[in-house]
């Protein structure tokens, strides 16, 4: 390995230092969601996954056939795979992980993907043969999970601490150190199927605090962080910095709950989606690092338009139609009751506390009467069923069925244990999401998920406010990242780290 | 005040610190019971990507847990473990309890130690300067000063000083405790230290420093100290810190304890591997084991430093008595 | 001095002299922030919590906007003005019963029986190691929330220091000849109490005190965002600072210097009365 | 040559000029006693000399110690002096003394300051000269000695290094007579024999007598007669003067022995351990004591022996070990609480350490007011002062700028303010002149006659203790030794009482020889 001189700060060329405020408690890839978080995405590896559309793309696998009716899956996977280790990669590694999955059952959220799997089987090293019940779209999408190694968890539990501090697995950056609180150094494998990464290490630094990863970047105590909107000046500002916007697929919305009668009314619930000026809160709380959102899919490639922006004539003319009269100011009422309702989230989540003010502010003046009222996270998990709206955050960048099937779908409403919190029922969209799951048929997902979004439109569950964009300071001469829609949080800015190096 | 007394002093505080620790282990247990929320759901949505989970996913993993068990119940398999030494796992990353003590306590100490000493010493010496200079506009300044840091949260001083020393005159490193390769040395421990020495506490520190030995300045054992002709200094630490330093002394067995959990912003803004923000975050996703743990030790620890003031108090002056109980009144 | 007021002894030797211009003018600082407060509603420009994505970020100074608006354009004068409300009555009164509270509690442990001794300083060691948090959560779940809430909490949680202080100061008094001299003239041991040892603690802790004004309005915020009693949303002194955090480094400086003004001006005009009440002549010998 | 010139000195207090140009020498090997009434400026004089100003004092004129001005000298030449060259024991020893700090450790601090010897050896020579025993007392924090020991360690504190002047300001009102002639002619031997001058301040003029060379009158903040000791006490000049000669000369006869009343307060084969950091000590060991209604007991005895222990068994603060306390033949110890407390109100008690006995922060109205029994007219409180002899408008001074005798008076006045029916009084008067002395003595016996007040009064002076007592009591080593009417005291046999009667023999009074 040729080193690179020291540039005056210390940091060493080869190793490029990452600072991010979150810090995850496993590595473990299957007790995270798809969204997994850099260390987990540089050291573990799937089946699958996405390229920078998104789509399901070979990983471990090498290619792959569907039977006609979508319910046998056979991967070849590519050969001479091994484990950081140094073992062999084998399908039966692949077979141990997506049954350690489908048996963690309530321990791994992650494990819902795996329903409609029947069998796995691993009739050769290379061979993996997936069977469903039933068609199921998305499956691909979810094999993107890392697999898990074998020999290392075999007996123990999926849950096992210590693999979640020390896992073993076969992407492109094997994990040296894990110090809880601290950081987590990575080294490039040689191993890894696609030949070593460029950079010699990584290393990412655990900096919770916003403000604190603002200086460290500009002293050069790490090369490149995660940065907050209201600090991308600082970061544009600085020659030495790039700032990478990547879109994500985080949106947030007023959830309305429709047991509240407030909301019966679809005219209503269009009418307030009428009612906000989405760009002037994305001017306002993310200082324009974020998107009007209109629907759940605009970061997919199911998008439809949605004709919802800031509208007053409609607001009224919908209004009137549904009964409601207003005198100057004052709020819109029918039979002397004024239209009221409460507006909360978590109180300890800023951003959204900003956009619940922002929102009441706009709606206020549309003679909405919204009280904004947060509410502390413990709080609000045992009173799902009482808020009356909520600024939710949702959406994944991959399959559309992940991301929209449990928030909307009737069966997953919140009496029956589900995360569809408003108890949002609609048989038109229930029918457009059973549709876009089980065809394997890409026009015809299209078409169902078109379907989905109109019978949104037209009976809109949420005021859709905002999709966000994650924000990174990298160095300047930092190549290899490439735009690609992420998750929560801005997961997934490392998906082509194996790509990256320092130019110099 | 024989040694013999001492030692019945030192055998009752052990009883009581026996209680204390059992009293807290049940007391953190209920607490967390009342407090809303529940660590299922805390769980699940770290694994879940940050969304909420759904409810029926939270029930199947309480009762997997073990938490929807009634209160004694749990209270008791916690006790029966910790018994024989063991303190659980953690419910989010399933660690043993013992490990994430064992990796954050030791940093915890180290900066206690160090914020604790250097809040002592400033207190101390600012204290008397402002009780003992003539100036009254040294006093009035240093008193400004002071209120200024007590009425500022934790979280602006922190950031004050990480602004200054880190990324203006860029000295000291602005957090954490050294990456891969780079051992720890002091220079980390500066900016946490200071923090927390010159945060909120320091006031009260100052202040009582200033009126226990403002209030002794003319006192006639200090006169005749003078008039021995003592050096100033002798003056000062003997004959007017001494007597004057029992308010502040007590107060300092507390501020251990107000140093451990209120380190919270302070080890987030200096990135500093410490137990207070573990405990912080315990509490939220109702960690009970590792809560009870790392309350436990705090807990040793508050008990430890208000012995250790109670004895100082008694050492500083005699006339107090250890044993406590006015004679016949 | 021949004008002194002659006073039964018996009551708390509190004696403020109010000849000196600092207790007047800490006073009318107290009392110009309490009408503030009380007149908010009349005299804030704007609704402290309504918004105005058109003028977001003003400096101090801005026309319209004197305080300039925060990141998502609320007023900061009106926030300021309605903060004050919350602040004042959360600050003084947490902190007033603190004080009280834990002066008692430390004045029964040092001049109770033994046991009584034991139970309140075990019982703040217990309550010291306890993150305020947790307290403060299952105190809310169990009395729900309100401002009494956080009253209650506060206090609560920061009876402590004061209590071993009061403590201290009584264990190392009580042994004092004058004390003596009380007992000899027949008085009982609350008489003696309340008469020489508490008065003598005072100063120790009355410059707590002020420091507990300002830790009462700064817990208030941490409590609001734990969503006992006082709304987030609603301005608080404290809540401006939680809030202006991320913004104290990116320009928005005052944000945070505002309200911290505030706190630290409120807890000095509380020291200089406390002291002046407690000092009388704070001699110790 | 003088080691000590003062030079129209002039002290200030607020409203009123207390020292109105004093000039003074004291020579090399010279002990000059400075004599004047209690609250005339004496302590105030002394405080100057070593430039001490307490609030709102001011001091002018000018102070020279062997030539040079100790006015003007900066900070560190003054520390070079204090203590070394000049040595000043305080009148309030007990206050003077840290509490939080043992006396060897006094000792040794002041000889290392001044970087003087070995400590341990210079400060036990001190102890020693001052008739303390270092073994016992060297680790014994101040205020767990008696009131005699306390004043003892303070002198040895102030003459640890041998000054060359040495203030001592009423540094023998708490010795018995053995005592305070052994110390006292320690401090004149080392005077005459060094060559070292004393500045003896003292409102006794026995001890003036008998110690001085040369006697100054200080009367309204003037010297009003200077010169040799036996001159001055033989032919005074000064009206001042030659009353307080005369009130001390004069042997008042006792009152007519009471009728001995019904038995009041007792104690009964009482014992006392006090329990120091580093020793125990048997303060009473079986000691039997009876007061009866309007009698009046004095209690006599060496420094040390047990007597302010004694007062605070009578006084039932204190629990006995062993033996009971009885009062009206009920043991004060099984009553409860609020009996006991209802008997400590009519018991009036003088503390030894009348400085320490105020609630610092209480003015001396409010000291005086809070012994008022429940509905008495605040009036009284001015009346009481007038009634020990102070002026009614000190009132509202804390005790704190009191003379020392000035303190004791209003200690007596809070005694009396209960209306007790026995009054314990512990070294009430050591700190007044005769005159005022007389004063307060003139008051008990009006009380005793008019109301029928006990008595328990301990002294150190025997003509007091036949002044004012029925029956004398002779404590030594913690028990009693002689229990006797005051009239037959002259013919009492322990070698105790013996002792204290040789010391005080007035005899010894006006010496004749000068060396
Ligand atoms: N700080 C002060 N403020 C007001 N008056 C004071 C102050 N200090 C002393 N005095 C007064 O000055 C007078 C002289 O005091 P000083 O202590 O010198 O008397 P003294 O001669 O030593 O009397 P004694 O023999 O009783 O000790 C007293 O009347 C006293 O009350
Ligand atoms: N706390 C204590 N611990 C040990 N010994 C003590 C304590 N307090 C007093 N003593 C000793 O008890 C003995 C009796 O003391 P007490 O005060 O009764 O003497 P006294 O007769 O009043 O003497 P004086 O005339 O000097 O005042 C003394 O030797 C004293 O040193
Ligand atoms: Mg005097
Ligand atoms: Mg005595
Ligand atoms: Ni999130």
């Amino acid at each position: 390995a040729g080193c690179g001189g020291g540039d005056g700060g210390g940091a060493n060329r080869d190793t490029f230092t990452y600072a991010i405020g979150d810090e995850p408690e496993t590595l473990n890839p299957a007790l995270q969601d798809e969204h997994t978080d850099p260390v987990t995405e540089l050291v573990f590896r799937g089946l699958t996954r996405h390229d920078a559309a998104n789509k399901a793309v070979p990983g471990l696998a090498a290619s792959w056939r569907v039977s006609r009716d979508g319910r046998e899956y056979t991967f070849t996977l590519r050969k001479g795979l091994t484990w950081h280790d140094g073992r062999p990669l084998t399908s039966r590694d692949v077979r141990f992980t997506l049954d350690a999955v489908r048996r963690a059952g309530a321990d791994a959220p992650l494990s819902r993907n795996f329903r409609a799997v029947e069998t796995v089987e691993a009739p050769d090293d290379t061979t993996v043969r997936v069977r469903l019940s039933r068609p199921f779209a998305p499956l691909l999408d979810a094999l993107a999970v890392g697999v898990l190694p074998e020999h290392v968890l075999r007996g123990k539990k999926i849950t096992d601490a210590d693999f979640g501090r020390r896992p073993v697995g076969a992407g492109p950056f094997r994990l040296v150190a894990f110090k809880p609180g601290r950081y987590a150094e990575l080294e490039s494998f040689g191993g890894y199927y696609e030949g070593a990464p460029k950079l010699k290490k990584i290393v990412i630094k655990y900096v919770p605090d916003d403000t604190a990863r603002l200086v460290q970047l500009r002293n050069g105590e790490v090369d490149a962080a995660h940065v907050q909107p209201q600090q991308a000046a600082k970061v544009r500002g600085d020659d030495d910095l790039r700032l990478e916007v990547h879109p994500t697929a985080d949106y947030r919305a007023l959830m309305l709950n429709m047991k509240q009668p407030v909301f019966a009314d679809r005219r209503v619930r269009q009418a307030l989606n009428y009612a906000v000026d989405r760009d002037a809160i994305v001017k306002s709380v993310v200082l324009g690092y974020g998107r009007p959102a209109t629907g759940p899919l605009d970061e997919s490639p199911f998008k439809i338009e949605a004709p919802f922006k800031l509208d007053p004539a409609k607001v009224n003319e919908l209004m009137r139609a549904a009964g409601y009269t207003r005198d100057g100011n004052a709020p819109w009422s029918k039979g002397g009751t004024p239209l009221t309702f409460e507006l909360s989230t978590f109180a300890e989540d800023s951003l959204r506390v900003a956009i619940l003010n922002v929102a009441a502010t706009q709606l206020k003046q549309q003679g909405f009467n919204v009280v904004p009222k947060p509410q502390p996270k413990e709080w609000v998990r045992s009173h799902w069923g009482d808020l009356q709206a909520f600024v939710v955050g949702w959406g994944t960048p991959y399959d559309a069925d992940s991301s929209v099937f449990g928030p909307f779908h009737s069966s997953e409403a919140l009496d029956k244990g589900g995360s569809n919190y408003g108890t949002y029922a609609n048989a038109d969209v229930d029918r457009a999401l059973e549709r876009g799951r089980d065809t394997m048929d890409p026009a015809e997902r299209k078409r169902a998920y078109a379907d989905f979004q109109r019978a949104l439109i037209e009976d809109p569950p949420f005021v859709w406010i905002t999709y966000l964009q994650t924000l990174n300071a990298v160095p300047a001469d930092l190549t290899g990242p490439r735009r690609r829609t992420l998750g929560h949080h801005g997961y997934g800015f490392f998906w082509n780290a194996e790509k990256w190096a320092r130019s110099s | 005040m024989g040694p013999v007394v001492l030692k019945g002093f030192l055998i009752r505080r052990a009883a009581t610190a026996f209680a204390v620790v059992v009293a807290l282990s049940a007391l953190c247990f209920a607490l967390l019971d009342v407090a809303p929320g529940s660590p299922a759901a805390q769980i699940l949505e770290a694994r879940n990507g940050g969304r909420p989970p759904a409810p029926a996913a939270v029930a199947a993993l309480e009762r997997r847990m073990g938490v929807d068990d009634p209160l004694p119940v749990r209270y008791a398999r916690w006790l029966g473990d910790a018994v024989t030494g063991d303190l659980g796992v953690s419910y989010g990353s399933g660690r043993p309890v013992r490990d994430v003590l064992a990796e954050t306590v030791p940093w915890t100490v180290l900066l206690t130690v160090a914020a604790t000493v250097l809040s002592m010493a400033g207190a101390v010496a600012v204290g008397l300067a402002a009780a003992l200079t003539r100036r009254v506009r040294l006093r009035r300044g240093v008193e400004a000063a002071v209120f200024v840091l007590g009425g500022m949260p934790g979280f602006v001083t922190s950031l004050l000083l990480l602004y200054v020393f880190a990324a203006w005159l860029r000295v000291l490193p602005s957090g954490g405790v050294g990456g891969p390769g780079e051992p720890f040395d002091v220079s980390y421990l500066v900016l946490p230290a200071l923090a927390l020495a010159f945060g909120h506490h320091f006031g009260t520190y100052v202040r009582l420093v200033e009126t226990g030995v403002g209030r002794l300045r003319d006192a006639p054992h200090v006169d005749n100290a003078r008039v021995r002709g003592l050096p100033r200094r002798t003056v000062t630490a003997r004959h007017l810190l001494r007597p004057g330093m029992v308010p502040f002394t007590a107060r300092l067995g507390v501020g251990v304890g107000g140093l451990i959990s209120g380190a919270y912003a302070t080890e987030v803004i200096f990135s500093w591997p410490g137990v207070g923000r573990e405990a912080i975050l315990a509490a939220r996703g109702h960690d009970y084991a590792l809560l009870t743990a790392i309350v436990l030790v705090t807990g040793l620890i508050v008990v430890a430093a208000n012995l250790v003031g109670d004895l100082a108090v008694a050492w500083l002056d005699p006339r107090v008595r250890l044993s406590g109980g006015v004679d016949g009144r | 001095m021949a004008g002194e007021v002659v006073r039964r002894p018996g009551f708390l030797a509190v004696a403020v002299r109010v000849r000196r211009p600092g207790v007047w003018a800490a006073g009318l600082v107290l009392v110009a922030l309490a009408v503030l407060a009380v007149a908010a509603p009349w005299l804030s420009p704007y609704d402290p919590t309504a918004t105005d994505t058109a003028s977001t970020s003003l400096p101090p100074g801005s026309p319209g906007h004197p305080l300039g608006t925060d990141t998502v354009g609320r007023d900061l004068l009106s926030r300021m003005l309605h903060g004050a409300r919350t602040s004042l009555l959360v600050g003084l009164a947490a902190a007033a019963i603190t004080v009280v509270a834990g002066t008692l509690l430390g004045a029964l442990a040092a001049a109770g029986p033994r046991w009584l001794d034991e139970l309140v300083a075990r019982t703040a060691d217990v309550l010291l190691s306890l993150p305020m948090l947790v307290v403060v959560l299952a105190l809310a779940a169990v009395i729900g929330p309100s401002p009494g809430t956080v009253i209650l909490a506060v206090a609560a949680t920061s009876w402590m220091p004061v209590a071993l202080v009061a403590r201290a100061e009584l264990h190392s008094q009580r042994e004092r000849l004058y004390v003596r001299a009380a007992y000899a003239l027949g008085l009982s041991r609350g008489q003696v109490l309340w008469r020489h040892l508490l008065p003598g603690a005072f100063p120790p802790i009355a410059s707590i005190a002020a420091f507990e004004v300002g830790h009462a309005i700064l817990t208030e915020s941490t409590l609001s965002f734990l969503g006992v009693g006082v709304p987030p949303n609603r301005p608080s002194w404290g809540n401006l600072l939680t809030e202006a955090q991320s913004h104290l480094l990116t320009g928005e400086w005052y944000t945070v210097a505002f309200p911290a003004a505030a706190v630290v001006v409120t807890i000095m005009a509380v020291n200089v009365l406390a002291t002046a009440a407690a000092r009388g002549d704070g001699r110790a010998w | 040559m003088s080691v000590l010139t003062l030079r129209d000195l002039t002290v200030d207090v607020p409203g009123r000029r207390v020292v109105d140009g004093l000039s003074l020498e004291v020579g090399a090997g010279r002990v000059v006693a400075l004599v004047g009434p209690s609250g005339g400026g004496k302590s105030l004089t002394a405080r100057s000399i070593v430039r001490l100003h307490g609030d709102g004092v001011r001091t002018g004129g000018r102070v020279l110690l062997d030539g040079t001005d100790v006015l003007a000298l900066g900070p560190r030449e003054l520390r070079a002096v204090r203590g070394r060259r000049i040595g000043y024991a305080f009148q309030d020893a007990a206050g003077s003394l840290n509490p939080t700090v043992t006396v060897g450790r006094h000792l040794a601090e002041t000889v290392r300051a001044h970087a003087a010897g070995d400590p341990e050896r210079l400060g036990a020579e001190a102890l020693r000269r001052c008739g303390l025993d270092p073994g016992t007392l060297w680790s014994a924090y101040p205020f767990e000695l008696s009131g005699g020991q306390v004043q003892r360690a303070a002198l040895a504190l102030a003459t640890v290094l041998e000054p060359e002047l040495l203030i001592a300001d009423e540094v023998t009102t708490a010795l018995d007579p053995v005592t305070q002639a052994a110390v006292l002619d320690a401090v004149r031997a080392q005077a005459v024999n060094e060559g070292r001058a004393v500045l003896l301040i003292t409102h006794d003029l026995a001890v003036a007598g008998r110690w001085a060379d040369e006697i100054a009158v200080l009367s309204e903040g003037r010297l009003v007669e200077h010169g040799p000791a036996a001159e001055v006490l033989q032919a005074p000049e000064a009206a001042f003067t030659r009353a307080l000669v005369s009130a001390s000369g004069t042997r008042r006869e006792p009152p007519a022995a009471a009728p001995p009343g019904d038995p009041f307060r007792a104690v009964r084969r009482a014992r006392r351990v006090l329990r120091g950091r580093a020793r125990t000590t048997v303060a009473l060991d079986g000691v039997d004591l009876d007061v009866g209604t309007g009698e009046s007991v004095a209690v006599v005895g060496r420094s040390g022996s047990g007597k302010s222990t004694l007062v605070g068994l009578l006084a039932a603060l204190d629990r006995p070990d062993e033996g009971a306390v009885l009062a009206a033949d009920r043991d004060v110890w099984r009553l409860d609480g609020r009996s006991r407390r209802a008997l400590r109100r009519e018991t009036g008690l003088v503390f030894q350490d009348a400085a320490a006995s105020f609630d610092p922060r209480y003015t001396v109205e409010r000291v005086v007011a809070e012994a008022l029994p429940k509905g008495d007219d605040r009036r009284r409180v001015a009346e009481l002062l007038e009634r020990v002899g102070l002026d009614p408008a000190m009132a509202a001074r804390r005790p704190a700028t009191l003379s020392g005798g000035e303190r004791q008076r209003v200690a007596l006045a809070r005694a009396l303010a209960a209306r007790p029916r026995l009054l314990l009084a512990d070294e009430p008067t050591t700190g007044l002149d005769v005159l005022a002395q007389e004063r307060v003595l003139t008051l008990l016996d009006d009380l005793r006659r008019e109301e029928r007040l006990a008595v328990v009064f301990v002294t150190h002076d025997l003509r007091v203790a036949r002044r004012v007592a029925d029956r004398i009591v002779v404590l030594a080593d913690g028990r009693i030794v002689e229990d006797l009417p005051a009239a037959a005291l002259d013919t009492a046999a322990h070698p105790e009482t013996r002792a204290l009667l040789t010391a005080s023999d007035p005899a010894a009074t006006f010496p004749t020889f000068r060396s």
